[in-house]
Formats: structure tokens, C-alpha cells, sequence
């Protein structure tokens, strides 16, 4: 199994011809994603690594079937790029392109959910299924298939923990980046439905970081729906209120988002709390024999 | 992004919603002009990018123009929480029956627009979210049918029964939903929104802070920002495109990405140091970054040791290499230097580094114990 | 029975104390419809015959239980009023306003489609049950309780149409102006729907104009789900094409609209189609048996 | 309301969509002044409300200003379809080499704006509907999210391969929209939006007609109304809230509400005649407005019978009885007049009319056969 994407996924890259476009798809192609089209604009017709490319995702959709779209384009088109995905049928979209204003998002935010599709990001590294298929720009290298479920709000921390599991031979189901921005279209709760509902999924790693309340509500919805064992990691726990810590939507303000009240909403919940990200594998360890006997064998 | 509370307003007359008739002064002479010009009593107010500037004295009150030249004269200069003043708003002075607050946010939980008002206005109002929440009233907004008239003044009847200040009121609302839309922001505020004893009702002060992702389309607010109310080097770093925050302590730290650069900050302390900063350079490997990043936090005399944390997925650990190379040839760098370099390439980039008199670390952990020791080592 | 309106209809007035609104107002209490609140912003806690006024719709329904309005403000503020009415709760709402920028009801119509909410109108002079409720300004004396829906674009022209079947002993389960806009809450397929699962009604007389496809799109549906006898007019057969007339909607352009195109579409139909008003009762009666009986007593 | 092509294309500039340079002329010597200032090749065009004015002489090709100045002069003054030509367009002439035609009407089954579009511009757009309807391409767009680029581009792609001018029609589509919806339109056209053999995209014509009921809030549009472009008749009826149409016949009529003054047209030629108007007195019963409507009526010559049909619902009768009464006492009334009046007070309206010179009529056949009757017996 795993969530969101894997073998069927068939992906249709949205700027496939810009710098980061082609550079990832070729890394998307190398770890096996079924890579069925690109869109360029204007360069319909051509191709890019026998990759058909198409002057619309419409297009794309209607002459390779599709059904998951990736977005690399700049942030003045991002949005526009993700209507013409939900547009054109895909499923699932995951945009990768960071710098989308927030207003935007929110009118796309309803489109996707009236068109029931599936958004995640954008400002996201996008997500992998080990094994099985690479969405997005996650370095693919540090990932092995198994049973954690990994949701993260940011990249590069993410990699950081994912490569501590795979270090201690713990691999992954499904790794998914939600986003840092102020609405992103796949939430915690989201992930963790799916995660839940996952065979392959035995236990998941949360890492949130300060802003918004999605961590509180996940806590929430943990203690009441979710039976796998989850661990989580909030980042931002001295960063000072008023202040934006890159991430659009890191930032304690109006007194809410702060690290205390994740920390306290998941202990509540049940949710194991790591204080330094090398803690989540000894913590997952605590509550998943699998992770006990990989750090007893490490 | 922040915009001055009389640029503010600027945009709220030009949309037809009336405020106290002001001008901006930069000296006390224009300030009495202007005062003279008003007549009667105005209120000279600092324009700082700051919260509190009324408790710091930002905020006079003037009964003629002599008394507001007086007043502009002894704000103009003040410094307010690190920030220097250049400007004053001379404005009417109204009276105040009763105060509201009214403000929008990007609300992230219903990801929409939402209105928070209340009638305890003119006060700290995240202060009145904590000790009396139920004063509090917000309305979240489907942006797709943009702000309703019916549901401003819905709003507004919940703060007051008065029909005249529901009607000024309903105007304010929709008058900041307008501003806000139009503008990209991502906060509003009117507070306070007063009350006359005549029955009239004024916007006072106002709020505008913009999504900073949205000013390339925003021309006209990105023509307001008023450098001389922001940090050096944050402008500096906004300008390279890195995500910069000040901080107090003295271990600079240097990451890519914004939630490892806060994890990093969060094991400094831990470990019971003091970051000198937040920074993060981003998804790019440009080694000219690395440089502009060195630059900036060496410009800090507090910073006794530097931390490199970078996690090489789409970075590849021999560019950042590269850049940090460059970065010890460029710039004289006075403080020892930790570098963790994992990831893409990191063998390659390990390699690069021997000889040099840079300092290495595998783990997180060990790179931040590393830097502290250092840090406490050169304030021996 | 009877559809839309009927004895549990509880009404608020939107605009009570405006000049028509009060009127009205009067002659619905005189007709026996609950007319339970009023609104006028600025007059709450004042009352206008004994019927309290409050100041947004959404406290008269929290205090009165209302689950029907009528809009009787000046065509600025009709679109507002008829989403403060559906925001509030109201499950029918029946907007008498004429005048409505036609760019305001896009995205009204979007709004109480999203909520489930039904708006009859703009532009339109109501709906009556006999001897049950009536919601707008239709003159009551000319109704009489039976078993003859009507559904109509226009309101004098329904109103001669009215008064003719009651004059021959034709009473009518529920009379509806659908408004004569480009665009309407309430078309004439919802209705047709509403009348062939209401018991009460045996036939139907629907009267059409020009402009728009509505009348075909009716005919369409009849051929498919009506089963009870359906008669029609389709007013403005010598209309010249580019002239509106009247009626925001009653144009012919672009080659659509034609007075033709509607009569070939109900003859196809099976719907008999008279040429004048006055055939209207003779042609009901050549397919429904009360009317034969009722034309042969007259 | 409808707005010359020269205001729309006004309205493309301000949002950025460049369109051939021009500019409007009242004189021959204004159109040879323009026509130099833009030099080369021009086109002169009669700024006036009616179709088909290409066909009627009211566009002319000129090579040079005294070739504009000689063309202008014919086309000034000039009667199109009985409007006089009081305005010209001079504008740059653009060279050919493919002409499309781009739309947006709001449309009433999806209940939101839609795109027309098709590679076969420069013509007939309603014979293209009808004898190649594939060749006609729309797409309805949801007001609540707007129009968004990548749809307009779906729709470029749709009628043409060639990027460059999916550019400028992406450009032109998104500039219709903007205009279409900043206006309140019911109707936007550009037609013919050309390619050149030089590969640029140019918008060459223009149409717009704007709501009616939306000129209230629309004071920039409403100044642009042209009253010498519409029947003197249908000013003064709309100036005194009535609908309006000017027909051909001799039968006068006055009805209340639209769909039974349709009615009553038809069946004034179900029974052979032909009506002179169709005319909306509207739900009032406002004694003045029946008058205007009597004035207006009777200034047509061809009227020999005027037939008044009033179905009083809210409507009184005696309210109406009274204006008809004060009308044939203001006006000279020199044809008969049959009057139907049925419904809310009916019998006190009969008694008001005893004694009067109208004639009375109590169903709506028979009001028709009677003012028939007199008209024919007029006409002899």
C-alpha cells in the first residue's frame, strides 16, 4: 500500500522544461515515478527525456491518462497551475513552488476541496513512497520502503529524521512534506487518516514547528482516531513571537502557535514529544517493538 | 511587509472611509504647519514599525501648534525599541465616547478571511483574547463571495446596538476587507475604532502588514516600505534572499531550510547556548549566498563561533562547500567555524574541506556541542 | 400539499417597513400567510403590525424560527438581502426585487445552490398555495384552491391566465412566478420536478417567452418525467430579434430564444401549445378531464 | 446600454491590452489630423449603435490624411440604419492575415459569464453558430474563482497551434474578462481579433453592452452613453421608467408588465394587424407614467388606434383610469381608444370611464378585435 502516491500513480510535471522542473523529473524518472507527460506552454509537441510534453495539463490528461500532477512553475503562476491540474481531472496535485501569496490560496483552497481533489503544499518538498514513486524534490538516497509513516511541515528537517530511520534500519511507508506556508492543502489530520487507514503504516513520526493550530487539532484527532503509535517533533520551541522563521507560516503570534501548546496539546493526546530530533528514534523505540529491536541491533 | 499607520490610512480614504484629517511631518516645523492647518487639539504619533510606541512616548497629545511642534520635536528622533523616529502623523484629535477594535486576518484553520472585533478596543487585544475571550467576535469570510454587507453589519451588532455606529462600522469593515483584498495583506487593524459623544465614529490608528510574497504584484504598497524602520541587516538579507531573524545570543548559525535552521536554534539552547540568529539560505546551493550569509552574521560583534548545518537532499553538500571556501577567502572570519555537512555529495564536500581551517562534525548534536564549546572557549 | 409554500411557510419580510414591503406585508396577514418577523436594519425591537422587527435576518430566525423569506429592498441591496437570508437559514427565499444586476445573481446563484437553499426570482412577483400562503404580490382574489399548477415567467400575463381558469371553476394547487431575469433562482424543470411529486397537482400550465432555452430545457425533462398533463403559451412570438423587451430576459439573440424554437420544442414534447391566452383553458381541457367538465358547466 | 467601440477599446487600454492607436473625430479636418499623427494606412469607422455598418458604408480604408480627411467627410453625417453618423474612429490599419472572433455573454443555463470563441472572426459570429457550430468554441467560467489564464490559454489552444498568438489572445480573453465584469457587461466582443503576417495579435474591433440595471454603480460607464445614437422615443421612455420597443404597426399599445405586453402584440397580429409598439407601463400605477406612455405613443403618425390592456393586480384599475382620464384631457387624443381593464377595483374603473370617449372592452380578444377594427377603419 502506502498513501497518496505508488506504483499507479501516473504524473504529469507543470513546468517540465524550467530549471527545476527538468532537473527533478529526471531524478523522478530515475527512481522509477512513471513519469507520462510534461507542460510547457508553447511547447506542445516536444518532449523532454521521451517525456511527451503538452501546451495544457488538459491536454496531457486526455492523451496519457494522468492522474497526479506535479508543480514546479514560479510563484506568480502557481496558482493558475493548480486550477488547470484540479481543472484537467487530476487526483492529486502536489505543488512544490514556494512564494504563492496566501490570498491566493485561500479561492484555490475551495476549489480543489469543491472538485474533491487532493492538494499538498504548496512550499513543500512533496512526498515519496519508498520503492514505489517520488513526488516532488525529496532526495531520494536517504529513503528505504517500510512501515513508518513519516508528515512534516518543513524539508530539509524532515530528511534529517527520515535519514536517522533509515540509519537505524527503520524504513518508510509513506514520507510526506504538508507544506510550511499559512494554508496548505493536506493538513496533519489528513495524513494521519490516511496513514491510519494504511496496512502498511505501524507507526508514524510528526514534526511540526511553531504557527497555526495544526498540531493542536492533530493532537485532537490522534487521541481520538488514530491506533498506530505516533512520535512527534515540534521546531521553534526558542523562537521569539512576532517573529517569522522563514517558513510563511512560522511565526508565534496573537499568543497562539506557540511550541508549549503543541507539546502540551500532543503529551495530552498521548503523542511521545522528542526535545531534540536525534530523540525520535529512541522515543519511537519506546512504542514500536520494530524500532527497539533496530536500536538494540544498531 | 508593515506599512506606516498613516500610509494605512491612505488607502482607507481612498476607498471612501473617512479618518481623522492628518499629515505626515518629518520636522516640528511641518509638524505645526500641519497642526495649524487642523486647528484645535491634534495627536502627534511616531510612525515606527513597532508595537507599544504609546506607552514608549511615541504618542502626544498637542492643544494647539505650538504645543505640537513641541511634541513632534521631542518624538522625532526618539528611539523606540531600537528603532529611530523620522516621522509623526499630525492628526485631529477626536473625542472618545467608546472604543472598538476591528481587525482581518488570513485565518489558517478555516483558510479564509476572518474578522475579529471587539468593543474592548484600544487596548492590547491579544491581551483580550486571553483574559476575556468571549469579548471577541470573529466571522470568517468564503472568499469566493467575497465580504457581505449583511455580514459586516451582522458583525457590528454584535459589538453595539447603536444604529449609527453599526452604519460607520459596517463601512469600516467592509472598507478593511477592500484594503485588505486589493492589498494582499495578511493583517488589518482599525484600533480603535471610536465612538464619538456626538454619535460620529472614526478609524484613529491603523495596521497594515502585507504577505511579502504578493508585493511583486503590489507595486504601489512596495513603493511604502520604509527602510529606515527596519533592521540592516535583515533588509540585507531579504535583498539575497534569505530568510534572516536577529537574535540575542552568540553562536551564528547557518542552515538550509526554515524547520532544521529552528531546530537548530532549539539545540543551541538545549545544549544550554544562545543562537545569534535564525537564517536559513534556502533550497539553493548558490555560492554567492553563502557569502552574503557569512557577511551578515559576521557583522554581529556578539557572534563567537559559527554553525553550519546543512542537509545536502536537492543542496548538494559540494556547492555549499564551495561557497564556504570562498566565503574564508572573501571575508575575514575572526571566530572558528563547525560545519555539519550531510547528504548529497557529502563525501565530496568532506574532501574539499581538508586542510582548511574549518571544523567538522557528523551529527547535529556533536555540531552544535562543538560550536558551543567554541563559542564559550573565545569568550573566555 | 402544494409545493414550495404552505401552512408551516413561516415568513420573514425583508425590507417590512420599505413602501411596498409594508403593503404587502399587510396583504399576505390579510391572505392568512404566518408572517412571523420582519427586517429592517436600524428598527430592531420596533414591530409593524404586531410583527416584530429585527435587525439582521439571522436573529428574526433564531427568535422566530422563520424558514422562508421575501425581499422586498431596492435592487442595490437584493443580492446581499438574498445572502443574509440563506446564510441565516432560510430554506426558501422569494426575491420580488426587480432590477438586480444580472453579474450579482452569478455568484448568488453558486451561493444557495452551495447551501441547498431554493431562491425564487429575482424579478418576480411570488408563488401562492390557495387558501394556504402566499409569498409576494400577487393579487390573491383571482386564486382559488384546486388541483392546476402554474408556472411562469411573467406576472400580469399569469395573472390573466389565473384569473381565466378560476373564472371556469379551475382552482390552482400552487401558482409560481419564477421572474423574468436571465437569470432566476428557480427555473421552470424545478418546478415542473416540485409539481409532479406533489399530489395536489393533476395538470400544469406553464408559460413561457422568449429569450434564454429554459422553455426547451423544460420540454426535454417533460418528455422524460412529467406524467401529468402539461399545457403551455410561449408569449413574444412577433417580438423583432435584438429588442429586449421588457423583461431582462425576453430578447432573441444570437438565433437563440425564438418563440419558435419553444412551441416546435413542446409539440415534440407532447405539450400542447395554445396561440393566445384564451385557448389555454380549451386546449387543458382536451387532456385533462376536469377541465373538460368545467368548460362544458361554463 | 451600449458603448462604442472606440469608449471599449478605452477600456482594453487602461488594462493594459494595446489595441491599433486611434483616436475620434466630429470633423473631416479632426480625422486628417489624426490621420497624420499616426501616418500610413487608416481606417476611418462610423461610431454608431448598429450592426452591419461595414456593409453600409460606414468603414473605409485611406492611404494617406487627405484620403482620411475625404473619407471622414462621406461617412460624417451619414444615415446607418436611421442613425446619423456624428463620430469616426480613425484608427492605424492593420495588415491581415487571419481574423478570429473573441466573446463573453453572461449566459443563462450555466448562470455564469462565458467565453465565446472562433478561428472564424470577421464575420457573421450568429451565421457561424448556425451553419458551423463546431467552429464555435465556448467556456462558461466560475464567477466565484474568476477567470483564470490557464483557461483562457485552454481556449487559445483550441482555435490556433501558433504560441505567439495564444499569447496575445490569452492576453485579449483575461482583458475581456476584467472589462466584462469591471462594467457589469452583458455582452464583450472583440471581432475581428487578428493575427498579422508579421505574427502579432491585434484587437481591431470592439463591442460592449453593459447591464442597464447596473448603470447605478457604474458612473464612468453611464457618462459614456451616446443619446445621439438611440431613438428620441426610447430616451424619453426610459427616462420615465418604461420599457420601450418601437414596431412597425398601427396599433398603439399600453400594457402593464412585459409578458402580457407580449402577449397583446401577438395578439394584435393573431388577428391580422400589426402593433406599433411594444410598451411596459411597469407595476406602478402612477398616473404620470400613463401619461408619458400616452405622449410617447402618439408622437408616431402611423399610430390610428391606441389599445390600453391593464391587468390590475397591484395595479388598481382606477389607478390606471385616472392617468388615462388625465391624458386624454392633457393630450390631444385625435384616434380612439379601446381600454381592457380587469382585476383589483375593475368596477370602479368602468364607472370612472362612462361618459368618456374610450372604449370599452372587457376581455383581451375582444379589446384587440375592437382596436383593429378602428385602426382599419382609421387607415381608410
Amino acid at each position: 500500500m502506502s498513501v497518496f502516491v505508488d506504483r499507479d500513480t501516473k504524473l504529469v510535471v507543470q513546468g517540465i522544461t524550467g530549471r527545476d522542473g527538468s532537473f527533478h523529473t529526471l531524478q523522478m524518472i530515475e527512481y522509477g515515478t512513471k513519469v507520462v507527460a510534461g507542460v510547457t506552454p508553447g511547447k506542445g509537441g516536444q518532449s523532454f527525456e521521451k517525456v511527451p510534453i503538452f501546451n495544457t495539463v488538459a491536454k496531457a490528461v486526455e492523451e496519457t491518462g494522468a492522474n497526479t500532477s506535479v508543480i514546479y512553475v514560479p510563484a506568480a503562476f502557481a496558482s493558475d497551475a493548480i486550477y488547470e491540474a484540479v481543472d484537467a481531472g487530476c487526483r492529486l496535485v502536489v505543488c512544490i513552488t514556494e512564494g504563492v501569496p496566501v490570498n491566493d490560496m485561500t479561492t484555490v483552497y475551495s476549489y480543489v476541496k469543491d472538485k474533491g481533489a487532493q492538494l499538498i503544499g504548496p512550499n513543500c518538498p512533496g512526498l515519496i513512497s519508498p520503492g514505489q514513486c517520488k513526488v516532488g524534490i525529496l532526495p531520494a538516497q536517504i529513503h528505504r520502503e517500510g512501515h513508518v509513516g513519516v508528515v512534516s511541515r518543513s524539508g530539509t528537517l524532515t530528511y534529517e529524521v527520515v535519514d536517522q530511520l533509515t540509519r537505524n534500519g527503520l524504513g518508510q511507508s509513506t514520507c510526506i512534506g504538508i507544506g510550511g506556508d499559512p494554508i496548505v492543502g493536506t493538513n496533519f489530520i489528513d495524513c494521519l487518516k490516511a496513514f491510519e487507514a494504511d496496512p502498511q503504516t505501524e507507526a508514524v513520526i510528526l514534526i511540526g514547528e511553531i504557527g497555526g493550530e495544526d498540531e493542536e487539532m492533530a493532537a485532537e484527532y490522534i487521541s481520538r482516531h488514530v491506533t498506530v503509535p505516533v512520535v512527534s517533533f515540534i521546531a521553534g520551541r526558542t523562537a521569539p513571537p512576532g517573529k517569522r522563521m522563514g517558513h510563511a507560516g512560522a511565526i508565534v503570534s496573537g499568543g497562539k502557535g506557540t511550541a508549549e501548546s503543541k507539546v502540551a496539546a500532543f503529551e495530552a493526546a498521548g503523542v511521545a514529544v522528542a526535545a531534540k530530533p536525534s530523540d525520535l528514534v529512541p522515543k519511537l523505540a519506546e512504542r514500536y517493538e520494530p524500532a527497539r529491536k533496530a536500536l538494540q541491533a544498531g | 511587509m508593515k506599512v506606516h499607520e498613516y500610509q494605512a490610512k491612505e488607502l482607507f480614504v481612498a476607498r471612501g472611509l473617512a479618518v481623522p484629517e492628518g499629515e505626515v511631518a518629518t520636522t516640528p516645523e511641518e509638524a505645526e504647519a500641519i497642526a495649524k492647518r487642523i486647528g484645535g487639539m491634534v495627536v502627534v504619533k511616531a510612525q515606527v514599525h513597532v508595537g507599544g510606541r504609546g506607552k514608549a512616548g511615541g504618542v502626544k497629545l498637542a492643544k494647539d501648534a505650538g504645543e505640537a511642534k513641541a511634541k513632534a520635536a521631542a518624538i522625532l528622533g526618539m528611539d523606540i525599541k531600537g528603532l529611530t523616529v523620522e516621522k509623526v502623523l499630525v492628526t485631529r484629535a477626536v473625542d472618545i465616547e467608546s472604543e472598538f477594535y476591528l481587525g482581518l486576518i488570513m485565518d489558517r484553520n478555516t483558510h479564509q478571511p476572518m474578522f475579529i472585533a471587539s468593543a474592548a478596543g484600544g487596548v492590547d487585544i491579544e491581551e483580550v483574547a486571553v483574559t476575556a475571550p468571549e469579548k471577541i467576535h470573529t466571522l470568517a469570510i468564503d472568499a469566493r463571495y467575497g465580504a457581505r454587507s449583511f455580514q459586516a453589519r451582522k458583525l457590528a451588532y454584535e459589538l453595539t446596538d447603536d444604529p449609527a455606529v453599526v452604519k460607520g462600522m459596517t463601512k469600516a469593515l467592509m472598507t478593511l476587507y477592500d484594503v485588505f483584498m486589493a492589498s494582499d495583506a495578511t493583517l488589518i487593524e482599525i484600533n480603535p475604532f471610536v465612538k464619538t459623544p456626538d454619535g460620529e465614529t472614526w478609524s484613529v490608528d491603523a495596521k497594515l502588514n502585507i504577505d511579502d510574497n504578493a508585493l511583486y504584484r503590489q507595486p504601489a504598497i512596495s513603493a511604502m516600505r520604509d527602510l529606515s524602520s527596519e533592521e540592516q541587516s535583515e533588509i540585507e538579507a531579504r535583498e539575497a534572499g534569505l530568510s534572516f531573524v536577529k537574535l540575542d545570543g552568540n553562536v551564528g548559525c547557518l542552515v538550509n531550510g526554515a524547520g532544521l535552521a529552528m531546530a537548530t536554534m532549539d539545540l543551541v539552547q538545549y545544549y544550554g547556548g544562545m543562537p545569534a540568529n535564525f537564517l536559513d539560505i534556502g533550497g539553493s546551493s548558490n555560492p554567492e549566498k553563502v557569502v552574503t550569509a557569512m557577511r551578515i552574521i559576521l557583522r554581529d560583534p556578539k557572534v563567537k563561533a559559527i554553525l553550519f548545518n546543512i542537509f545536502g537532499g536537492i543542496t548538494r553538500c559540494d556547492d555549499v562547500a564551495a561557497g564556504l571556501l570562498k566565503a574564508t577567502e572573501q571575508l575575514e572570519v575572526p571566530v572558528p567555524i563547525v560545519v555539519r555537512l550531510t547528504g548529497t555529495n557529502e563525501d565530496k564536500a568532506r574532501e574539499m574541506l581538508v586542510g582548511s581551517s574549518l571544523i567538522p562534525a557528523v551529527t547535529m548534536d556533536e555540531a552544535v556541542q562543538k560550536a558551543l564549546e567554541l563559542a564559550q572557549g573565545g569568550a573566555q
